[in-house]
């Protein structure tokens, strides 16, 4: 007689364990914010085709005043092309989400491979990649990206490249703690009596252990690689032809935005970035809770 | 399970200075070989990037095409790439960083002018900024979940979320330009006025003053680290058994907070203090620009609009160049501060 | 040592004292920095009265040595500071005597003497002489280093001397219409002939040797430079006492300032920030005709001095056709109005209309209106039919598909870049705005990488240089080099540039240089965009006006001459006022905002202690 | 005389985030002035959360009922002042794991003066203090030079001393020693333990000590009480209860600390290897000559085996013991082959192990490894049936996979094995997992289980469980075991034969009844005279 394991009821509790997380989750207020916030935002932008019409970015079609306050017909005002703010900073989100995700996720690749390599393979291979790691760990970041947007031609590709190449050694290091803890774990030890391989270990125990503190991580980084898209755009090193959150503030700063007192062209940006950055701070900090049992409120 | 160690012997105390000597000198060889690196990545990331410097610097002005030729000899762009990198190790050991293409002057000497004013910047917001982080973490930790602990992780997150230059935008229009009644109270540019009554005493409340804007927006977006590390690490050491042996000694609380848990937090956070380093010279490039503070962020500002190549590459290699040692000198500072680690 | 990390409760205590420690360590550090320059401010000490006229600047000195210093920041304090041969009448930029009394040429035009002014002084109290004159040009002509900045001046001298102390001769090798506006900074020899290495001069000894209006007296890097008035000007002493340059990063601040009355005089204002000063009060504004033109070049076939092509230039821009219909798809008074706020001139010939001879429009005849939809006849008929998918392909069956190169850094060109994409794109033309660093734009416009890219020059009084720059002579050696614009080698353009440069009859030159820009239109290589006001501002509290260059329609900084700042008139308020009189409230105002802090953290401090007790 | 500490009826309760969990219910206990009375119970039970109580020093989400008067004074009725003056100076507490409970960033002597300083009525100057620091190292036996030692720089005896002289200082007429021995070895938890009996018994201190080894308190205390699920189940004299233990959880925790030589302590079957003696002689895994070493921080080479000869005979169980840090667990990994010898060879079957590829899955296969830890030895992200079924799945999987995993679970005593299959680790009970961990390793049907420490980490309830299946597997299964193991009596309950490691050599090999009944190497000797035991304890 023969006992297959009961799919429906494995899937019962992997649900149940993920309703416990959500309920953690839920009791953290600020994530919840943060999530409720995100989801918003991303639904906004990724209806921004469906919900206006991009003819209002078209320098050359617009037919709105420049630097005009807030009025009814342009809510939010318009730039210096006469373009509406509104229609501005809804597109914008769109690239600065687009770039703050895809340099989270390039960093995230980066710094889980390195950190995995580093902690499962010994040798000059772990030490090497140590080595890298702490290196680029102490290298500012900003000014690395600096360098490296200064070297490449400008555009999106980078600006993420950049981001991402310069913000993956925290993520090295929180994987590479990771996998030295959870290799300690004895069923490592176990699958490896077992006879399981690098591959095995890798792929059955240790990226299961770790990648949802890396989901967490990534979260975080996504809040400082949107920040760091806007400061690179600043600096002027961003591609001014793309509509970003950094961009917009560039060019509000490039027109004379501050001496105009057009607050309606400042305001709306860095509001945007700065309540996406909160809010994917919060949504990572509510996450590492769930994960982190330790960090949740005990106290004697 | 520990079976390389063995319970029955005492292990004896520090066993004399080789061991520490042999740490430091590790640590320093480990950032002298960071440092080398920096050096080598300043040089081939700025190298290997296409362009003609040379053209971009007699911008807008009538210039021969011998001119030409002749700055570009004069600044080595016309060896091969081999010959270039060995005399820029070379120059490097004697401290020449080259010449800045838009000042026409050497790099070490532009950032050797600039240098103070930075330190002046980054040293008064990074002490600030780790006091009050520190003792805002501090109390947070302690009544983990009360209402002191959320509104001050709620402010310093909000504030660490905001992009560093546009946070210096709205302060120097608020401050500095004034809105509505409030008049202009802190100066909009600069480190120091050209008018300012002789007198050290005058001075340096010029430069204070001056001060003022660009070291509060460094410290708003930077001390929320702090904060945060320190609320983290003092959680951590919350659930410490030793807290309960001091609660059971018959401890006041604030004494069991301030005689153990803290120290014991502290240490960690020293060390992830240094490691945020880069964050804060991250954030004097931003707020020096905004605030027209002349230092070396606003040096690299600079140099990038250009780009000034063997000004970035300089600026690069000292400022990434200054957080390796800040961080090779923590190892060293915490190593002392900690018992643990210090006679290891 | 062993309790640094231990006893916690005695390093609370001494937190606040170390961080007043720190402070007072920073601060004092500082000290030194101020010291520095005192010998040099002593003998004019900041309050000591007079009229200073302060001018907010966005560019740094790139270098003090005249030799060296490229930029306008640094050009603009040389005419301040030493004297040139010749100069620009503020009128009309006529050439008018400077240190120069009067010259002549030979018959041959090949060798010029110059007579130079008696009673004219160093700041050191020597004599200006014809040696100064002869050893400035010669160290320019000898020593690389010393061409850096002004070699152009000297390339076709073949000899410079001074026969006595009043008279220069100079030789060229070929005759030259340029030869009565040298505009290189004239430096003393005695001061100039004990540096052996010019290009690691900085020149920053203060104050700096110089015979202008101005002597250059303290200089903080990346802050201000300060000049005091010549008393001993040969043209008379300025209006005002002092002269400042003051830094800033963005212009913003700049305006900032200005509104606070930090400074007196602001230049380079974006269009908004230009609005946003209309009905300010005390201050008013200048709008002045600029010397720059913007333009876009299509890439017509780059060809080296050879005559071999070079570069990756879109073979459908070698038709003049392509060329002119792209022409005709640009709305140059949208682009005026929008990028420049209306605070420009719509772009025509090729010289900017400040220098009324030579500004050339084309007649109606000749005129390409803004017209989508001749374009897109003139394309039909040229042969390039549109695609599937609605792109025009060429005779080869390439699409047209462009690379716009732009200034990365210049919101001039980001804007400049969304709108020539999508005019060109209702042409059938894709366009691929590529934003590079600058360094990029030069290296490939020189190496003919590129289909379109914005270029732009300052234009001097005398237009030989941009004129020079759309010849054949100006294309790139094989070997690298040369200084190209628009690759245009046109062997009708070049023979009217040949007669203009050997004639020096004025009308006659003009003429020619008229029919030079009639042949560039015609080409289409070079597409002249528009030509940007320069707009400034200034306290009309502190000053009455300014001397403008020209005088009609004029700028005050910047100037082919120091005029502007020579003949500033202050008003009888900046008289009498005294400097740093907003300075002492500030003071007061943070000594108050410490003294408050402190007060809270004391008395917070001591109320946890009373009660600490109570708690758990 | 009034009793120094007396509890009743004190009830403690977690409010906890689902639902609140009495850890304590309705305990009455009274300590005379000088008594010592040993508190039992195996972890979970609630024996610590009822010491901590008397100090009030539980978290805030516990309630306490009842009355606990401490020196005549209600401690539920004392001011925070009153309480804080009545902590350490009436009652102290050794706490267990010092390493964990002293601060780790202050020297001792610094550690041990706080309390000094803090109940002292006058203020004192640094000299007494540091002199009364001085006399209580030298009363628990740590010169005085080490005072500014800090705790990481001793060993984990001496930090235990270093937490009695801390407890001593105040002079109290109460110690509490929460598990005061339990992380230390044989040896020096022998020295601890009589250590603590005799300060105490000079100085007429009462001692409440709390540990899950009964052969410790009976070491140590007159009275014990034997504590279960949150109930005092026994008290009585320590003699009586080991003896004649009434309630019959006494005796499981009893049974759990088998007496050295007691023929009812041999489990049924052990010594009796089955099958035919010539095929059973020859060994099936065996070491010759292995050495291994480490790499320590300094880059030393560290012997941690020396030249080990051990063979593991097909159907017998050998037990291996030795200290902490003797090198067994090294040992065990190098039989696995999961670490290479540096010098000397591993043989299976006759055949050096295999290296790698192939032959060393293979290998693996037949050799497998049984944790101490069966919490940690499981992926709390797998299922029951995930974690048996790894095995085969790493060795290419198998047809019959469901069916070979419900058999391996049955066979590990996991019925009916569908129950279990769905379930993840952290539903199972301690015992549950390490039968999950066996059936992992028998599903590959191996000839030789490595069981290292297999019962270390378990309560006295489960441990005879556990070893009977261990037993039941060689004599149905026909697979050898080889146990690592620090405990003689695990040795005594279920070996074949044992060897005894020191120092990364093994000193004496021989059949169970003669090695620990009748040990040739001093070493042997040392060690089972340092096991706690009932005959030895205080009468």
């Amino acid at each position: 007689m023969s006992a297959p394991p009961n799919p429906t009821g494995v899937t019962g509790r992997r649900v149940a364990a993920l309703a416990e997380g959500w309920r953690v989750y839920r009791a953290d207020r600020g994530g919840l914010f943060g999530l409720a916030v995100l989801l918003l935002v991303v639904g906004l932008a990724l209806l921004a085709p469906v919900l206006t019409r991009s003819e209002g970015l078209d320098v050359t079609r617009v037919r709105g005043e420049p630097l005009r306050p807030p009025s009814a017909t342009n809510w939010l005002g318009t730039d210096e092309s006469g373009r509406s703010v509104l229609l501005l900073t809804w597109w914008g989100a769109r690239m600065s989400l687009l770039v703050g995700l895809s340099a989270a996720a390039l960093s995230m690749v980066i710094g889980t491979v390195v950190g995995l390599l580093a902690a499962h393979f010994g040798g000059w291979v772990a030490t090497l990649l140590l080595r890298v790691t702490d290196f680029f760990l102490v290298l500012p970041a900003l000014v690395l990206a600096i360098a490296l947007s200064t070297v490449l031609s400008r555009g999106v590709f980078t600006i993420v490249l950049a981001i991402g190449v310069t913000s993956w050694p925290q993520t090295a290091r929180l994987v590479r703690a990771q996998t030295l803890t959870v290799e300690t774990r004895p069923y490592i030890e176990r699958a490896r009596a077992l006879g399981g391989g690098h591959r095995h270990l890798l792929g059955k125990h240790v990226l299961p252990a770790v990648l949802p503190l890396v989901f967490a991580t990534t979260t975080l980084t996504v809040a400082s690689a949107i920040i760091a898209e806007s400061t690179l755009s600043f600096l002027g090193l961003g591609d001014p032809s793309m509509i970003s959150w950094g961009s917009m503030l560039k060019s509000a700063m490039d027109t004379g935005a501050v001496t105009a007192g057009a607050w309606w062209y400042l305001l709306p940006p860095g509001l945007g970035i700065a309540i996406v950055v909160l809010s994917f701070t919060l949504c990572g900090r509510a996450l590492e809770t769930v994960l982190n049992p330790r960090l949740r409120g005990t106290r004697r | 399970m520990t079976d390389t160690r063995d319970e029955l012997e005492t292990r004896g105390p520090a066993s004399g200075p080789p061991p520490l000597l042999r740490f430091v000198a590790a640590k320093v060889g480990g950032g002298v070989v960071s440092l080398f690196l920096v050096a080598v990545l300043g040089f081939f990331l700025f190298r290997v990037l296409p362009g003609d410097p040379a053209r971009t610097m007699t911008r807008s002005t009538p210039v021969s095409a011998e001119q030409l030729a002749a700055l570009r000899h004069r600044f080595g762009l016309d060896q091969p790439l081999y010959l270039q990198f060995r005399d820029f190790l070379l120059n490097l050991l004697h401290g020449d960083l080259g010449t800045s293409y838009i000042y026409n002057r050497p790099v070490a000497e532009l950032i050797v002018e600039r240098i103070g004013p930075t330190v002046l910047l980054v040293g008064t917001a990074t002490v600030l900024a780790v006091l009050v982080g520190l003792w805002m973490g501090t109390r947070a930790a302690w009544r983990q979940g009360g209402a002191v602990d959320r509104w001050f992780t709620s402010v310093g997150l909000t504030l660490w979320s905001v992009p560093t230059f546009w946070l210096g935008l709205l302060l120097l229009m608020a401050f500095g330009v004034g809105v509505g009644p409030l008049p202009g109270l802190f100066p909009v540019a600069g480190m120091s006025s050209p008018d300012v009554p002789p007198g050290v005493v005058a001075r340096v409340l010029d430069v204070a003053h001056h001060l003022v804007l660009p070291c509060l927006t460094l410290v708003a977006v930077i001390y929320a680290q702090f904060m945060m590390v320190m609320r983290t690490s003092l959680l951590e050491e919350m659930g410490a058994e030793y807290l309960t042996t001091a609660r059971a000694k018959g401890l006041r609380e604030d004494l069991v907070r301030r005689r153990h848990a803290v120290p014991n937090a502290l240490l960690p956070t020293v060390t992830l203090i240094f490691l945020h380093l880069g964050l804060v010279v991250a954030g004097a490039i931003t707020v020096e620009t905004v605030f027209s503070w002349p230092g070396l962020g606003l040096l690299t500002y600079e140099a990038l609009r250009v780009p000034d190549l063997p000004l970035l590459q300089g600026t690069f290699i000292v400022l990434a160049g200054s957080v390796i040692v800040m961080n090779v000198l923590a190892e060293l500072i915490y190593r002392l501060l900690d018992p643990r680690v210090r006679d290891s | 040592m062993i309790t640094v990390g231990v006893r916690s409760s005695g390093a609370r205590r001494a937190a606040p004292r170390a961080l007043l420690l720190i402070l007072t360590l920073l601060l004092a550090a500082l000290v030194p920095a101020f010291g520095k320059h005192e010998p040099a401010t002593a003998a004019d000490s900041p309050n000591g009265g007079g009229v200073t006229l302060r001018v907010g600047i966005q560019q740094e000195f790139d270098s003090l040595n005249p030799f060296l210093g490229f930029s306008l920041a640094s050009t603009d304090v040389f005419r301040l500071i030493y004297p040139t041969l010749t100069t620009y009448s503020a009128e009309d930029f006529s050439v008018v005597p400077e240190l120069a009394t009067d010259w002549k040429s030979s018959e041959d035009k090949l060798t010029w003497t110059f007579h130079i002014r008696r009673g004219v002084h160093w700041s050191d109290g020597r004599p200006v002489t014809a040696h100064d004159v002869a050893y400035t040009f010669k160290r320019m002509m000898n020593d690389p280093a010393a061409a850096t900045a002004n070699g152009n001046y000297v390339d076709n001298f073949s000899s410079v001397t001074a026969p006595d102390d009043r008279t220069v001769v100079i030789r060229t090798e070929s005759p030259q219409a340029t030869m009565r506006s040298i505009a290189a900074p004239i430096v003393p020899r005695h001061v100039w002939s004990r540096i052996d290495n010019v290009a690691e001069f900085a020149n920053q000894r203060m104050p700096v040797v110089g015979s202008g209006p101005f002597v250059a007296t303290e200089y903080r890097p990346q802050q201000y430079l300060t000049l005091r008035a010549n008393e001993d000007f040969w043209r008379g002493a300025p209006t005002v006492d002092r002269l400042r340059f003051v830094n800033f990063e963005n212009s913003d601040a700049a305006v900032q300032a200005l509104r606070k009355g930090e400074i007196d005089v602001v230049r380079d204002l974006t269009p908004t920030q230009f609005d946003a000063l209309r009905g300010t009060d005390d201050i008013r504004r200048v709008r002045g005709k600029g010397r720059r033109f913007f333009e876009i070049v299509l890439n017509p076939g780059a060809a080296n001095s050879a005559g071999d092509p070079i570069g990756t230039g879109h073979p459908a821009l070698r038709d003049a056709r392509v060329r002119r219909a792209i022409d005709r798809a640009i709305d140059r008074e949208r682009l005026v109005e929008r990028v420049l706020g209306g605070y420009g001139t719509v772009g025509a010939g090729y010289l900017p209309p400040i220098f009324e001879d030579y500004y050339w429009t084309p007649p109606p005849e000749a005129r390409r209106p803004f017209s989508i939809e001749a374009a897109n006849r003139a394309l039909n008929e040229a042969g390039y039919p549109r695609g599937p998918d609605g792109v025009r392909r060429g005779p080869s069956g390439r699409a047209l598909d462009f690379e716009f190169v732009l200034h990365g850094d210049s919101p001039t060109d980001a804007l400049v870049g969304k709108f020539v994409k999508e005019w060109l794109s209702r042409l059938g033309i894709r366009v691929r705005p590529q934003p590079v660093s600058d360094n990029q734009v030069n290296q490939r416009t020189t190496a003919g990488d590129f289909d379109m890219v914005v270029s732009g020059w300052s234009v001097n009084p005398d237009p030989d240089y941009v004129l020079r720059l759309q010849t054949c002579g100006a294309r790139p050696k094989p070997g690298g080099g040369g200084l190209p614009d628009s690759f245009l080698c046109d062997r009708r353009y070049d023979e009217l540039y040949a007669q203009q440069l050997a004639e020096f009859d004025h009308s006659r030159r003009v003429d020619l240089i008229r029919k030079a820009q009639r042949r560039f239109h015609r080409m289409a290589t070079g597409l002249i965009l528009f030509y940007p006001n320069t707009l400034e501002a200034y306290r009309s509290d502190r000053f009455a006006g300014f001397e403008r260059q020209p005088s009609e329609g004029g700028v005050i900084t910047a100037q082919q001459g120091y005029w502007g700042y020579y003949g500033a008139r202050p008003t009888e308020q900046a008289r009498t006022a005294s400097g740093g009189a907003g300075y002492r409230s500030a003071a007061f105002v943070v000594v108050g905002v410490l003294l408050l802090g402190a007060i809270v953290v004391v008395s917070v401090a001591a109320r946890r202690r009373r009660t600490a007790e109570h708690r758990e | 005389m009034n009793p120094i500490l007396r509890m009743d009826g004190v009830s403690v309760t977690y409010r906890g985030s689902v639902r609140p969990r009495q850890a304590v219910i309705d305990a009455n206990l009274t300590l005379e002035p000088g008594a010592t009375l040993g508190l039992a119970g195996e972890s979970g039970c609630g024996k610590t959360s009822l010491a901590l109580a008397v100090l009030r020093l539980l978290p805030r989400s516990a309630d306490v009922d009842g009355t606990i008067l401490l020196d005549g004074q209600d401690i539920e009725r004392l001011t925070w002042g009153g309480l804080r003056a009545a902590r350490w100076a009436s009652a102290s507490v050794v706490f267990q794991g010092a390493m964990h409970a002293l601060n780790p960033v202050r020297t001792i002597a610094d550690q041990i003066a706080e309390p000094i300083r803090l109940h002292s009525s006058e203020r004192l100057s640094a000299a007494v203090s540091r002199a009364r620091v001085v006399e209580l190292l030298e009363r628990v036996e740590i010169p005085a030079r080490r005072r500014d030692a800090y705790p990481h720089e001793l060993s984990g005896g001496q930090r235990q001393r270093v937490m009695i002289a801390m407890a001593l200082a105040c002079e109290p007429r109460l110690i509490i020693a929460d598990e005061p021995t339990t992380a230390l070895d044989v040896v020096v938890q022998s020295q601890v333990l009589s250590l603590l009996r005799r300060l105490v018994a000079e100085r007429g201190i009462a001692l409440l000590m709390i540990s899950h080894d009964l052969s410790v308190l009976a070491a140590s205390c007159r009275r014990l009480a034997v504590m279960y699920r949150g109930r005092l189940v026994e008290e009585g004299p320590a003699h009586r209860l080991a003896s004649a233990p009434e309630h019959e959880h006494t005796g499981e925790l009893a049974a759990a600390f088998p007496t050295i030589g007691d023929t009812a302590s041999r489990y049924q079957g052990a010594g009796e290897p089955v099958g035919a003696a010539g095929s059973t002689r020859r060994p099936l895994l065996s070491a010759e000559g292995v050495s291994v070493e480490f790499t320590d921080r300094h880059r030393n080479r560290v012997p941690a085996v020396r030249e080990v000869d051990l063979d593991v005979t097909g159907d017998e169980i050998l037990a291996l013991v030795g200290q902490s840090g003797s090198g067994k667990t090294t040992l065990a990994r190098t039989l696995l082959g999961l670490r290479r010898p540096d010098t000397g060879v591993v043989h299976y079957d006759g055949r050096p192990i295999p290296t790698s590829g192939r032959r060393l899955r293979d290998f693996r296969g037949n050799v497998q490894l049984v944790l101490q830890d069966p919490t940690g030895a499981l992926n709390p992200r797998h299922t029951v049936y995930e974690a048996v079924a790894e095995g085969l799945r790493v060795h290419g999987g198998a047809a019959d996979e469901a069916a070979r995993v419900h058999e391996a679970l049955e066979a590990a005593e996991l019925r009916p094995a569908e129950e279990f299959a769905g379930r993840f680790p952290h539903e199972l009970s301690g015992g549950q997992r390490q039968r999950v961990v066996i059936a992992g390793a028998l599903v590959l049907c191996p000839r030789v289980l490595v069981a290292d420490e297999p019962v270390a980490s378990l309560d006295a309830t489960v441990r005879g469980e556990i070893l009977a299946l261990l037993l039941r597997l060689r004599r149905e299964r026909g697979v050898s075991s080889l146990v690592i193991t620090h405990d003689l009596g695990l040795a005594w309950n279920i070996a074949d034969r044992v060897a005894v490691m020191r120092a990364g050599a093994i000193v004496e090999t021989g059949p169970v009844e003669r090695v620990l009944i009748d040990p040739e190497h001093e070493y042997t000797t040392e060690l089972l005279a340092a096991v706690p035991s009932f005959e030895r304890s205080v009468s």
